[in-house]
């Protein structure tokens, strides 16, 4: 039953070093003020798993705070590499990272076979694909009915997912809306789900009686945090801060100024910050 | 208006390729400048898809990530990325996927994962995304990039997407029915494979380039179809509509508000 | 590409003569007017499939235009049995009728695999249960990586839907809100869908971003109905008459009340009378 | 107050056993009688799912059927119905699954497909609908059912959903983890299986049934716990609210307007 709690309790209670944790978010409600908590936090050994390992993983993964990487596309979204990522791949800094690669496709099949409480996601993919050659959680079915071979992952099944939605009521109960990703998925996949929030209602009256909800029920911690998703975004709140992602660029070219920078903005700043950030990103702010 | 640049030439050759009734998903890193001025010149119906879920979008910049706010503001509808993979890549509802790459070689076979070794790489590359079951799941597949010999090569590093595999009916044998790659558009020129062995050839030369051009920047021997045509250069039209999209998105990017912002 | 067509043009052009048909909505937004003009042009020998045959499926099987149903819950829901399929299954009047019988469960994952262009579900389920020994159609795969049995039933995979929903706009986009059921999943495994709406409006002007609608590429016919699926009812523009489905229970008791009620209330009625049955039932009628 | 019917009592018992804490799937044919009733006394909290997609909802009157239009009204939210069976049911966030029946036997097996056999069946019933995987994938099995020889049988003509199979660990054996039948609860007595056997025992007798009673209208040789009590009969609070409740539905279902209609 969803607690509410100040961001570094939900965390501190949630996430122990060597959990499976995920971080989801696509493109959009990236939970960045969470991340940044858990940095803070030093929590580490973590096996991570996202579709789009973006800013938040390259943080985590060059704070060396990550030991393996369940992935489909590690990349800046529109921008190009990650740069801490790779220099951990490439060059083994600040440690050596374990990868497990899939497509999206699979990723998004195995997020919905753990919500859906089985042992495996079986699709069609992978067909002449290189990655089945190199990852052994990418095996084979034969169809029952037509002899067709499907490609078989296994579910994921985080120890946590974290993620940011827009809202809770004061029961407890969590609101994403927009582009909704795989959130409602990985929530439902883990054992225990904490969730960042932009603010907390009294109830979501109105609301379309299909809009992605997650009953109180399915959620341990909820925290509220303004502008926790900057430099990504809260539909309905404030806009992505492209600027910031074309920045991180040259942050994360160079160990030295990626490790200042995470000192200044990270290390010893507070979650109170992304409202800050965000002031100048609110569609009523100009 | 100042002379069209190799890669506005590539953008609006590829555009001219959608149609009205296309349903085109849009893959992380593809060209989705070719698609909205698709959509924005002679295919304003046309469906525009990105793997973020949002479906029939029609964005006033481009977007930098597949996930902008704006694709969902303007979307049909827009649903859950499982779903997205399930029920409209996989349930064979898309016509056309677009596809980059950072690596091609002559059956159109894609790498976007690692230069080097897949354990040891040179260069760790951001990896497949959507791309693998794209290749295989939507009717056809367009390829744009820029020609180089560092990209255009004799044997590519990792198979992240399926082509033409060695070439003839290697789709069919892997139990693939749709098209595959049938359409490569470049800086330089526009790409279709033969028939018969599925080997990429040119099939027009944008105005101006030659076929050393075009061998330069190709790690394997080019092939040209019988008849090679020039590439109809961009419109007026075309050429403006694409530059102010450009200009729109430079200035919404650069931490501009979006005009249309309410 | 969807076509606005009248529903007797709908029907004509989108259901033959041995096809299998989902006439699909769980209690909710079922196609009553659609499945009237189906009896009325007299297109036999279906297939129908369907979770919960109701009202329709007992009338159509009462008419003798049935060959076999797929199913899994063959009630008038909250009331009873279905009298007519009763009378088919036990003495095969006015036809005899094949039956695969599944859960909703399956059929429900059956339906979403059609969606997904998968061949089959694979699902945790039937365990212990006696479908399995009556229904070939019932198999098992063993998970690739836990050795698990899991169920496995073929995907559904309709020659043609036929759903009602609240609206479409003039692009021909189509939008069910409320208790959605599994009408996406059936339009979207279907090779072709007949839509009947209450309403076709200009656009979706301040649609929640998340709501359930189906582009106008996934429907062939739309067919303007207005009250279309009473009995059953339309959230958003009139309740359930329930009273109706009890006094079916009684109709369908006799074969004789069953075709008197079915002469005057569909092969002589027409499309239009749906609207005047639910103007009672209209939330602002009062 | 006019007296206790056995069917009041029947529901008010049933009610009881649920908790504020419960997530509740209440399946076609359930009685959303005793959901509802817990809901409006002792559980203010409790949450109820029907298998239309309504989770979270409260009810003002009881749902003719399971997807009648206000369980969506007063739903936290209402999701597709595959959604329903995998995120749900099938996912294991469901404590406890509320099941009716047309026969039962012993071990809490249920029937309800056909009398006589199957393919040529002397009465053809709805089916099973939701139960076979309610009945394996709730953390554990209410059933409430009036007694009668022809519900409480020897045999069941048909394997709708599985209780505790033959008895024992049956349910281990077939690879289930869920607790199954733990409650039967009826006009005349509450039953629990036996921990070991995991035979229905009678564990309490409603005020004034005798054991010939129970005997009377069930198909096998009855077992009594070791301490049988009586069940507590219903308080004026508890038969109130029901009795409110069943008013208020009546109204609605005949015709009447129901009252909360705006």
């Amino acid at each position: 039953m969803a607690q509410f709690q100040d961001l570094a309790q939900a965390i501190a209670e949630n996430i122990r070093p060597g959990d499976t944790v995920a971080l989801e978010g696509f493109t959009h409600l990236i939970p960045h003020a969470a991340a940044h908590e858990l940095i803070r936090q030093q929590i580490g050994d973590l096996t991570l798993i996202r579709m789009t390992p973006d800013l938040i993983y390259d943080q985590l993964i060059g704070m060396g705070l990550v030991k393996k990487l369940i992935f489909s596309y590690a990349g800046n979204p529109g921008v190009g590499l990650l740069r801490r990522m790779r220099d951990a791949v490439e060059n083994g800094w600040p440690r050596p990272i374990e990868l497990e690669e899939h497509s999206h496709s699979a990723m998004a099949q195995a997020y919905e076979a753990g919500a859906a409480g089985l042992p495996c996601a079986i699709f069609r993919g992978y067909k002449g694909a290189g990655l089945k050659a190199v990852n052994p959680n990418i095996r084979e079915v034969a169809c029952p009915f037509t002899g067709e071979a499907l490609a078989a992952v296994p579910a994921l099944r985080p120890d946590v997912t974290v993620i940011h939605a827009q809202r809770a009521n004061r029961r407890g109960d969590v609101l994403i809306e927009g582009i909704i990703g795989v959130q409602k998925e990985a929530v439902l996949a883990a054992k225990r789900a904490v969730v960042t929030v932009e603010e907390v209602v009294e109830d979501f009256a109105d609301l379309h009686p299909n809009a992605c909800v997650l009953p109180r029920w399915t959620v341990a911690g909820i925290a509220t945090a303004p502008g926790g998703a900057n430099p990504s975004y809260a539909h309905g709140y404030y806009d992505r801060d492209n600027a910031a992602y074309l920045e991180w660029d040259k942050i994360a070219a160079d160990r030295d100024r990626f490790l200042a920078w995470m000192e200044t903005h990270v290390l010893k700043a507070r979650p109170e910050i992304f409202q800050d950030r965000v002031a100048g990103l609110r569609r009523d702010a100009a | 208006m100042s002379p069209v640049t190799p890669t506005e030439f590539m953008t609006i050759a590829a555009a001219r390729a959608l149609s009205n009734d296309d349903v085109v998903f849009v893959g992380i890193g593809a060209p989705s400048a070719a698609c909205n001025l698709a959509r924005l010149t002679h295919a304003p119906d046309i469906t525009l898809i990105y793997e973020s879920g949002t479906i029939g979008t029609a964005p006033e910049v481009l977007p930098l990530s597949i996930g902008d706010g704006e694709l969902c503001d303007t979307a049909v509808t827009t649903v859950s990325v499982p779903e997205m993979f399930r029920y409209w890549l996989q349930g064979g509802r898309i016509s056309v996927g677009f596809l980059g790459a950072a690596q091609i070689d002559r059956f159109g076979n894609i790498n976007t994962t690692v230069i080097g070794d897949y354990d040891t790489p040179k260069t760790r590359l951001p990896g497949g995304g959507g791309a693998p079951e794209i290749a295989t799941s939507c009717g056809k597949i367009f390829i744009t990039m820029k020609q180089s010999r560092r990209g255009f090569v004799e044997k590519i590093d990792f198979f992240t997407s399926f082509g033409h595999g060695t070439g003839g009916d290697d789709r069919a044998r892997l139990g693939i029915t749709t098209e595959g790659p049938v359409l490569l558009v470049t800086d330089l020129a526009v790409w279709k494979p033969d028939p018969e062995t599925k080997e990429f050839t040119v099939v027009s030369l944008h105005p101006g380039v030659t076929r050393d051009q075009v061998q330069e920047t190709c790690g394997w021997t080019v092939r040209y179809a019988e008849t090679v045509e020039e590439t109809p250069p961009p419109t007026d039209l075309e050429l403006t509509t694409l530059r102010d999209l450009h200009a729109r998105t430079h200035a919404a990017h650069s931490g501009a508000r979006p005009t249309a912002a309410a």
